[in-house]
């Protein structure tokens, strides 16, 4: 039951953080609020027993949304970093689809039938040793397969950021 | 895990292969660059030839070793190390003439990956890894076009990819694995089924540009260089192809009605590239739009996906094909400007052995024989047929049809007097010139040595 | 069972954000806003499944890597291309990029 | 059979070696003839005496051709050879002052070469195509002088006229190959059948054209467009006479009624070309139009069930008309004219020529005791004693009354009148070939009854029918006789200056009437010719539609093509040089969807992703439909 | 045994190869046409050894290599009685064309290796007994001659030649359709043409698709009424020599097609649609005569004439294929695989006469010509050769066929017959009237015979008359002896299933 509670709490927490990322007319709020989001989500994942996952999630998004805000004040058209403008289009069509992508999820969701819960799951230390062995077994070359596109994403970003040595 | 690393020896070297081309970068030596990225992908294809015949997966299912991944390899890896020399003329002298070399490696590691591919982890990673590759080399020439190409690109396959890996979370939830192989046990929950479905249509569908996820790709093809057109339209396309391939043949049809939608999509996807093909004046577009409408031909071969024995050879031969004949007509057409004005009287006097050369891989690509793209489509309509889609071949040969007026646009006025000296003469290189040979010869032999491939495929 | 629901209500509905957010911004950075908070949700319903219904299938959270992974590298990139689009336009909003079409 | 090969083809041979040698053409041709004209001579002999001789070469799988030599074929072949060698050595003469020898013999021995194959044919494929090529030979020497439009365009008449008729002959012929599952004749002839009648009939029409039959009897008197000899040839025993030949050859087909059928056909045609001859103005075209009647008389035989009457008239034709024609020849290269106001006396001036020409004219018009009596007695005989002997017994005597009434009016024509000695060049040679033509008339008068047991046929002499002939030949000259006291070119003239000139009572008793008869047989003749040129016509009118329909198919077409065009679709360089108007024209509509394809690549991503969402939704409509359904 | 078919096959391609090779050290086009010939007459040798070492009726002299063992295609060529005389057809117009094309100086290299690389196309359809093969070989003639049209043709070259392209293309596609299902419902399924031929695989509604399919293909080949519009337009456009070829030997393509994958390897449902086939043919062949009646262009009259003899071979194959005797089969199908040789050969010969006309007289209006049999009496004696064997005469080549044809037609539909046998008449009317215009009649004045007109105006040269008589020799050689061929054609012909 309190996980019921705290699920629907960050949960909304989540959302409400969401929809305030394309609400604010600030890209550096923007950039808050989705840190802020990511943070729920990750609180949620506490919540639902996955601690490591939700710890990492929590510290990845901090950083990352960190650097996401510097870049807004380094590069964007936003010097002061809280500039009113509107950066939106297409909003009836795209609320639209949001709404439509929701509900079949939404109905998807509830009209299928997945079968019974568990309601136990291994103890936090016992999970990190699983997911060791998997990683290091089964899921190996995935593993090195996202390590290779961290290396790619490296090499990418440089090359596309870098300016031109004339 | 020994074994396993045998096996995929291939996909070890190519990652070694673009690691030793980012080595030479780093050692500001381009052209060492190219030369181990060439050698480097020709062994890892000579490599993979001793493991035809296994049909097994590695790493407890989650990747698999069977024709389709072999072949993949094959096609593949000989493609991208031409690519790799057809990059050459635009992009020498450049400040990081290297790292093109590596990205391709890494570009083509992605799209093997897809092809291969028995986990839906697979997929996700394939499409991430290929695609970070491929904005970088459209917007390698950080103009106007080429960074407006590439942040088109980039949107569409971000949303696309996110849309993808949401859907599939719901197969997960529906298996209990992210293994293909457990898809069966989506029986029951049909819905979950569509929600993975339509990920796996998306992302893959925007990897292979299938029309309607195909707008970047016109976009994307004309801003960057020619040669990363010609990459783009078949390195992440074949994979991406194959990609969809192994998850259809894990996909139950009990769960999912699969065929019909790939068959809407492969008959929307011919008609419409065609179609648009036909009104356009910029060459690397109405390749582009040219090639979402291949993309339709192959997915015919889907379709009869264990309906038919023809349906990895429809696919594998039609690939190989392609690959050559799609290779040859950028390479004319990097060498030749990309206005369809520029190729008036290219053929009759400019320079007949080009031109002779670009008639020969747009018929090709319409299906004329004895070309490899006859074959290829020969096999498609075949399996589609078998497989009793009837119709759909029905469709596709009136998409022929159509595709010959799109090519006749090009082919007729390479025939008609010349205004002047359209072709400027110091676009000619002998890294274009051998591409060109290189592929009429693949176009040629693949139509003739088709057998080659059917002895493993069927 | 209702945990599971909700939570995956819960991720749908910040796909549906997502997705608004996706379609509706002008500006790359916006957009790529938008595609987080569908990785987001993506991940969550992972987790929900994993704890609800597979919790032995550690595939589950290793595809929770994997996504935080897509997450890390898809926003690497796209800043990077960001950089470079600003670089030579001052500008990242898609309403400007419209000189290739048709 | 040897012997017969070799007597087949030394004309064909003839004709060859005259075309490669390009030298001595009279000489080859008279003689290749002359070594057929032996050959058959002596297979005459040799099929008296009861040798049967046949043999087959050639033609298609499992269906060779075959040469029949029986004692009527080998007549015939006789008959063709005689005469065609005749009228060579009378060429000799008469083309003296023409050039292209080298053409002219190696045409003629090849008419004569394929007659003679003709006549011998065992099956019948062998019959159509020696019949086609007789016209083709028959074409080209009509046309021989070609520089005049004229002579081409009787040529051109002459070979599309038949070649209609000969539809029929086609037809009948496949159908008879089809019901005996062979292509002989004897057995196709003999398979009978249900659809025999329908075959007989189908052949007849093939007889009729050739044989210038009411209604394909103009083609002929056009057809003297050729030298004389031609028409000579072709009158006598070669092209006109194959029709006769192929209803005798097919006789054991015709039913009853069938008969009837050739009966009415040939007393129809023998009196109306009868009555055109009387008030012919030109002495040619009289005898071409007299060929018309005298071959229906033999149709009148046949029908009557007799064909060895119409074979013995068949042969004792060919010598009379081949005469008539070589004395015809005579005078019109002493007066370069052949009608008759301009050959006024010249019988005076050509005495010779004129006996030979009034001999072979008295034996056509039957007087006794020359051939022509003979042979025109049997088909009055045969006709009275046949089924329906009203119908052929008066169809004989009118045509042989006819006969006699412009042979007579023709020959006084030619002998009153003012006169001069004309001396053409190579008049010996044209001499001595209606000597020996005319020479003919007399002495073939004795054959007749042999000829008729040889053919295996008796004949019996009644004496009413003997008066009854001479009675109609008399009348017939005296009538003719006394029409050509008159001084008119012809009754095309008005009728009432034709009235105001005569006197006596037989003007309007007798030859008012027939003058009338004749003139309005003649408007029916140009009636029927406008009718055929009609059709002609209206063929190439249809043609015309045919053209006009396939210009508007193709114009519609275009037109769709240029309003496609006209949208703007298609680039400056398409208007300029029209290529790609093709591919407009075929992906017209395509285009616009093309264009509507491309307007959707609008190139703002985010509308772009909004058409995939969108997209999204109706694959999902899809795949649920597809579910549920 | 010694590979001879293959020699006639690629001896062609192998000169095409050798010339293209050749071109870049430079070739005078003198050498280039010396080549040309000397490579198309061996070709004709090598033809005519093939039918010298024997043609029983089943396939013979079978030359096999796997291909693509796995799709049950591979390299086979055999030859028959149906395909022999269309080879030695082939191999004669192609030697005669490049005879006559000597005269062209513009792009001479280019031009005689594509007749040579179009050769190899041609007698390959005629010789594969592997579908594949003969789709491939069936496709290459359509680049080939696309390409001569747009390169040597006339004025309106470009338009015609894609005309002719696309309806060609668009025929062909059908035929891959039919191809396909052929191939896929076999069992085993198999390209090669003689295990289908042995066992039609295919039967009920898909053999009535499928055989829709290949004969829309063909029809539009052959051509048949309504889809011959690219005819006239192609000929009329096409370079004299590409204007033989086309009607001499790719218009044959379709014929044949229809009669060894029509009506050997769908002979059930060629069978029930055989009376909508006649009726379609019988339209053709009308039409085709009555429409070439109504022109007054040389060229186009022989085109549209082409229609209605092709009818004709249409008609016979549709009448055997309805056939229930063996003899009305034999006499229809003889007679249509003997009217494809000889409307190669005689169409051939008035191709190139008209094309001599043309280039004496600057036109091809038989209304502005007169008189040419008095000017040039070689020419004009050749034409009328030509024509009357056209028209169905008696001892020329055309006769002995078409009269089997109605012989054949007759005993299964007698109305078609009487109603196709019309078209004799108009042909005949038409070709008088052509002789009659243009032949006939008095030459106008000698100005034109002086000495600035001799040089275009002289009578048939050399050349000519080494391209044009051998022509008008073989139609009087089959017209007299047609057993030379029918021999051969009937040996294969009476083995076929009733």
């Amino acid at each position: 039951m309190g996980q019921l509670i705290a699920i629907t709490v960050f949960g909304l927490i989540a959302l409400g953080f969401g929809a305030t990322v394309f609400r604010t007319s600030s890209m550096v709020r923007s950039a808050l609020a989705l840190l802020g989001s990511m943070v729920a989500i990750g609180l949620m994942f506490l919540t639902l027993e996955a601690e490591f996952l939700g710890v990492l999630q929590i510290m990845m998004m901090a950083g990352e949304m960190t650097i996401m805000a510097i870049f807004m004040v380094m590069y964007m058209m936003d010097p002061g970093g809280l500039g009113q403008m509107d950066m939106s289009h297409q909003k009836r069509f795209s609320k639209a689809a949001g709404v439509v992508a929701f509900l079949a999820a939404a109905a998807m969701i509830l009209l299928v039938d997945w079968g019974d819960t568990v309601d136990e799951v291994p103890a936090p230390d016992v999970q990190v040793h699983n997911l060791g062995l998997e990683l290091m077994g089964r899921s190996l070359l995935i593993f090195e397969a996202a390590g290779t596109s961290i290396l790619v994403a490296m090499i990418a970003a440089t090359a596309v950021a870098i300016a031109r040595r004339e | 895990m020994s074994r396993d690393l045998g096996l995929i020896i291939p996909e070890i070297a190519i990652v070694i292969t673009a690691v030793l081309a980012l080595v030479a970068e780093m050692l500001r030596r381009p052209r060492l660059a190219l030369i181990a990225t060439v050698v480097g992908l020709l062994a890892a294809a000579l490599l993979t030839i001793p493991l035809f015949g296994e049909d097994t997966t590695v790493f407890l299912g989650t990747y698999r070793i069977d024709d389709l991944s072999l072949w993949a390899k094959v096609i593949i890896l000989p493609a991208t190390a031409l690519s790799a020399i057809l990059f050459i003329p635009e992009i020498r002298g450049t400040d990081r003439e290297g790292t093109v070399y590596s990205l391709l490696s890494f570009v083509a590691a992605g799209s093997v990956i897809l092809a291969g591919a028995g986990d839906i982890m697979f997929i996700v990673l394939g499409v991430l890894i290929s695609s970070l590759g491929s904005f970088v080399l459209v917007a390698y020439p950080r103009d106007d076009r080429a960074t407006e190409a590439a942040m088109k690109y980039f949107v569409f396959g971000s949303v696309t990819g996110a849309m993808m890996i949401f859907g599939l979370t719901y197969w997960f939830g529906a298996t209990g694995s992210t293994l293909l192989s457990e898809l069966d046990r989506l029986d029951g929950r049909e819905l979950a089924g569509i929600a993975g479905l339509l990920g796996v249509l998306i992302g893959l569908g925007y990897k292979a540009s299938i029309a309607p996820f195909h707008f970047w790709a016109p976009d994307a093809y004309d801003g960057g260089p020619v040669a990363a057109a010609a990459f783009i339209s078949i390195v992440p396309k074949i994979g991406a192809i194959f990609g969809i391939a192994q998850v259809m043949r894990s996909l139950p049809e009990s769960a999912v009605e699969w065929p019909l939608l790939i068959a809407l999509l492969a008959a929307f996807s011919m008609t419409f590239g065609n179609l648009a093909a036909l009104v356009q004046t910029n060459l690397i577009r109405l390749l582009a739009y040219s090639s979402i409408a291949q993309a339709g031909y192959f997915l015919l071969a889907i379709v009869a996906l264990d309906r038919s024995d023809l349906d990895i050879s429809a696919l594998v031969v039609f690939a190989a094909a392609y690959a050559a004949m799609n290779l040859g007509a950028f390479a004319v057409v990097g060498w030749a400007g990309r206005d369809l004005e520029g190729f008036r009287g290219v053929g009759r006097t400019l320079a007949p052995w080009h031109g002779a050369a670009m008639v020969i891989f747009l018929l090709s690509l319409v299906g004329v024989p004895p070309l490899g793209g006859f074959v290829g489509k020969l096999l498609l309509f075949g399996a589609a047929i078998d497989a009793g889609y009837t119709w759909l071949a029905v469709v596709g040969i009136l998409n022929t049809v159509l595709s010959l007026a799109v090519y006749l646009r090009v082919i007729v006025p390479m025939y008609q007097p010349a205004d002047g000296d359209a072709v400027s003469g110091e676009s000619r290189s002998i890294a274009r010139t051998s591409i060109t040979v290189l592929s009429v010869l693949l176009t040629l032999g693949i139509g003739i040595g088709a057998q080659v491939i059917l002895t493993t495929t069927i | 069972m209702t945990v599971l629901i909700v939570a995956l209500i819960v991720g749908a509905g910040l796909f549906g954000i997502g997705l608004y957010g996706a379609l509706s911004q002008t500006n790359m950075v916006m957009i790529m806003m938008g595609v987080e908070l569908m990785l987001g949700a993506s991940m969550l319903n992972l987790v929900a499944y994993w704890r609800y219904l597979h919790p032995e299938a550690y595939d589950g959270q290793v595809f929770v890597l994997v996504v935080m992974t897509v997450m890390a590298v898809e926003a690497a990139v796209g800043f990077g291309i960001a950089t470079g689009r600003f670089r030579d336009k001052g500008s990242v909003e898609m309403e400007e990029a419209v000189d290739l079409k048709g | 059979m040897t012997l017969t090969t070799l007597g087949l083809i030394a004309p064909l041979i003839a004709a060859a070696l005259i075309l490669s040698l390009r030298r001595w053409p009279a000489a080859i041709a008279l003689l290749g003839v002359a070594i057929a004209g032996v050959v058959a001579a002596v297979n005459v002999a040799r099929v008296d005496d009861g040798a049967s001789i046949s043999g087959s070469f050639g033609g298609l799988p499992g269906h060779p051709l075959w040469i029949d030599v029986t004692p009527l074929t080998a007549a015939l072949a006789l008959t063709v050879v005689t005469t065609g060698f005749l009228v060579l050595v009378y060429a000799v003469g008469y083309m003296a002052e023409y050039r292209d020898h080298v053409r002219f013999y190696s045409q003629m021995t090849f008419f004569i070469g394929a007659m003679q194959l003709l006549v011998l044919a065992g099956d019948w494929i062998l019959f159509v195509a020696t019949w086609e090529l007789i016209a083709l030979a028959s074409y080209l020497l009509i046309a021989f002088e070609f520089s005049d439009r004229s002579a081409g365009w009787a040529g051109t008449r002459a070979f599309l006229t038949t070649r209609v008729s000969d539809l029929g002959l086609y037809l009948g012929v496949i159908l008879l190959i089809n019901e005996a599952g062979s292509i002989r004749i004897p057995a196709g002839v003999e398979a009978g059948g249900d659809n025999a009648s329908i075959a007989a009939l189908l052949l007849l029409v093939g007889a009729m054209g050739k044989a210038a039959q009411v209604p394909f009897q103009r083609w002929l008197e056009e057809a003297m467009a050729g030298p004389t000899p031609v028409s000579a040839l072709l009158h006598s025993a070669t092209l006109v006479a194959a029709g006769v030949i192929l209803l005798v050859r097919a006789f054991p087909l015709f039913s009853p009624n069938v008969l009837i059928v050739i009966g009415l056909v040939g007393g129809v045609t023998t009196v109306v070309t009868g009555l055109i001859a009387l008030q012919e103005g030109d002495l040619k075209r009289m005898l071409a139009a007299s060929t018309s009647s005298q071959l229906a008389l033999m149709l009148v035989a046949i029908g009557a069930g007799s064909w060895a009457a119409a074979v013995v008239h068949l042969v004792a034709h060919a010598a009379m008309k081949s005469a008539l024609f070589l004395g015809a020849g005579i005078f019109q290269h002493a007066r370069e004219s052949t009608a008759f106001d301009d050959l006024r006396g010249i019988g005076r001036g050509q005495r010779k020529a004129f006996a030979g020409f009034a001999v072979a004219g008295l034996a056509l018009a039957g007087v006794p005791p020359l051939v022509g009596f003979w042979s025109k007695e049997a088909i009055v005989t045969v006709s009275i004693e046949a089924g329906h002997a009203w119908l052929f017994a008066s169809a004989a005597l009118a045509g042989t009354a006819l006969t006699g009434a412009y042979i007579g009016r023709g020959l006084r024509l030619l002998w009153f009148g003012e006169s001069e000695h004309e001396s053409p060049a190579g008049l010996s040679w044209m001499l001595a070939g209606l000597a020996a033509t005319s020479g003919a008339t007399v002495v073939l008068a004795a054959g007749v009854r042999p000829f008729e047991s040889y053919l295996d046929a008796h004949i019996p002499i009644h004496v009413a029918t003997v008066v009854l002939s001479i009675l109609a030949t008399g009348l017939g000259l005296a009538g003719g006789w006394l029409v050509a006291t008159e001084e008119r070119r012809s009754v095309l003239e008005p009728i009432d200056a034709v009235r105001a000139r005569l006197t006596g009572l037989q003007q309007p008793l007798v030859i008012e009437p027939a003058l009338r008869l004749a003139a309005s047989c003649d408007r029916v003749d140009t009636w029927l010719q406008r009718r055929v040129e009609s059709v002609g016509s209206a063929s190439l009118y249809l043609s015309g539609l045919v053209q006009r329909v396939d210009d508007r198919d193709h114009a519609g077409v275009e037109a769709t093509g240029r309003a496609a065009m006209s949208t703007g679709w298609l680039t400056r360089r398409t208007d300029d040089d029209g290529i790609d108007r093709f591919i407009a024209w075929i992906v017209a509509d395509v285009r616009k969807l093309g264009g509507r394809a491309r307007e959707i690549q609008t190139g703002l991503i985010s509308r772009e992703l909004a058409y995939s969402a969108a997209a999204v939704v109706v694959l999902v409509a899809i795949l649920l439909g597809a579910g549920w359904s | 045994m010694f590979p001879l078919l293959t020699l006639t096959v690629f001896l062609p391609l192998a000169g095409a190869i050798l010339l293209v090779i050749a071109s870049q050290i430079g070739l005078s086009p003198r050498t280039s046409h010396a080549i040309g010939i000397i490579i198309s007459g061996l070709t004709l040798i090598s033809a005519l050894a093939v039918w010298l070492r024997g043609v029983d009726g089943e396939f013979s002299q079978i030359e096999q290599v796997e291909w693509i063992p796995s799709l049950g295609a591979g390299y086979r060529l055999g030859v028959d009685g149906i395909s022999l005389p269309l080879v030695l057809v082939t191999t004669v117009l192609f030697f005669a064309s490049l005879i006559f094309s000597a005269e062209i100086r513009e792009r001479a290299t280019a031009y005689v290796a594509l007749f040579l690389a179009l050769e190899t196309a041609c007698l390959g359809v005629f010789l594969s007994l592997d579908l594949v093969l003969f789709y491939v070989f069936w496709e290459v003639t359509l680049v080939g001659m696309y390409f001569i049209i747009a390169g040597w043709g006339h004025e309106h070259r470009q338009r015609a030649a894609l005309t002719f392209f696309i309806y060609t293309l668009l025929g062909s596609l059908p035929l891959l359709l039919g191809i396909l299902a052929l191939y896929l419902e076999g069992d085993p399924r198999t390209f090669d043409m003689r295990a289908i031929i042995a066992d039609p695989p295919l039967s009920g509604s898909i053999a009535t698709f499928a055989f829709a399919a290949l004969f829309i293909a063909f029809a539009i080949k052959i051509p048949i009424f309504p889809v011959h519009t690219w005819l006239p337009t192609a000929h009329v456009e096409a370079p004299t020599a590409g204007s033989v070829i086309l009607a001499g030997v790719l218009l044959k393509l379709g014929t044949y097609g229809l009669l060894r994958i029509g009506l050997q390897m769908t002979p059930d449902a060629f069978r029930d649609a055989a009376p909508y086939v006649a009726i379609i043919a019988v339209i053709s062949a009308l039409y085709g005569a009555f429409i070439a009646l109504a022109q007054s262009d040389l060229k186009r009259l022989v085109a549209y004439t082409s229609v209605n003899h092709m009818g004709y071979v249409a008609l016979g194959i549709a009448a055997a294929a309805a056939a229930t005797s063996a003899g009305d089969r034999d006499f229809a199908l003889d007679g249509a695989v003997l009217q494809m040789v000889s409307h190669g050969i005689v169409t051939g010969a008035l191709f190139l006469l008209v094309g001599m006309v043309q280039e004496r007289t600057g036109t091809r209006e038989m209304g502005e010509i007169s008189g040419l049999l008095g000017r040039v009496p070689r020419l004009g004696w050749a034409f009328i050769l030509a024509a009357f064997a056209s028209l169905g005469l008696p001892g020329l080549a055309h006769f002995p066929a078409e009269f089997q044809i109605f012989l054949g037609t007759f005993g299964v539909w007698p109305v078609a017959a009487a109603i196709v046998v019309i078209g004799i008449v108009v042909t005949a009317g038409l070709y008088l009237r052509a002789i009659q215009a243009a032949f006939l009649g008095p030459s106008p004045d000698g100005s034109n015979d002086d000495a600035s007109g001799t040089s275009r105006f002289g009578d048939l040269s050399f050349r000519e008359i080494g391209a044009v008589g051998p022509l008008l020799v073989l139609t009087v050689a089959i017209g007299v002896y047609p057993t030379m061929l029918l021999d051969a054609i009937h040996r294969t012909i009476d083995l076929l299933p009733v």
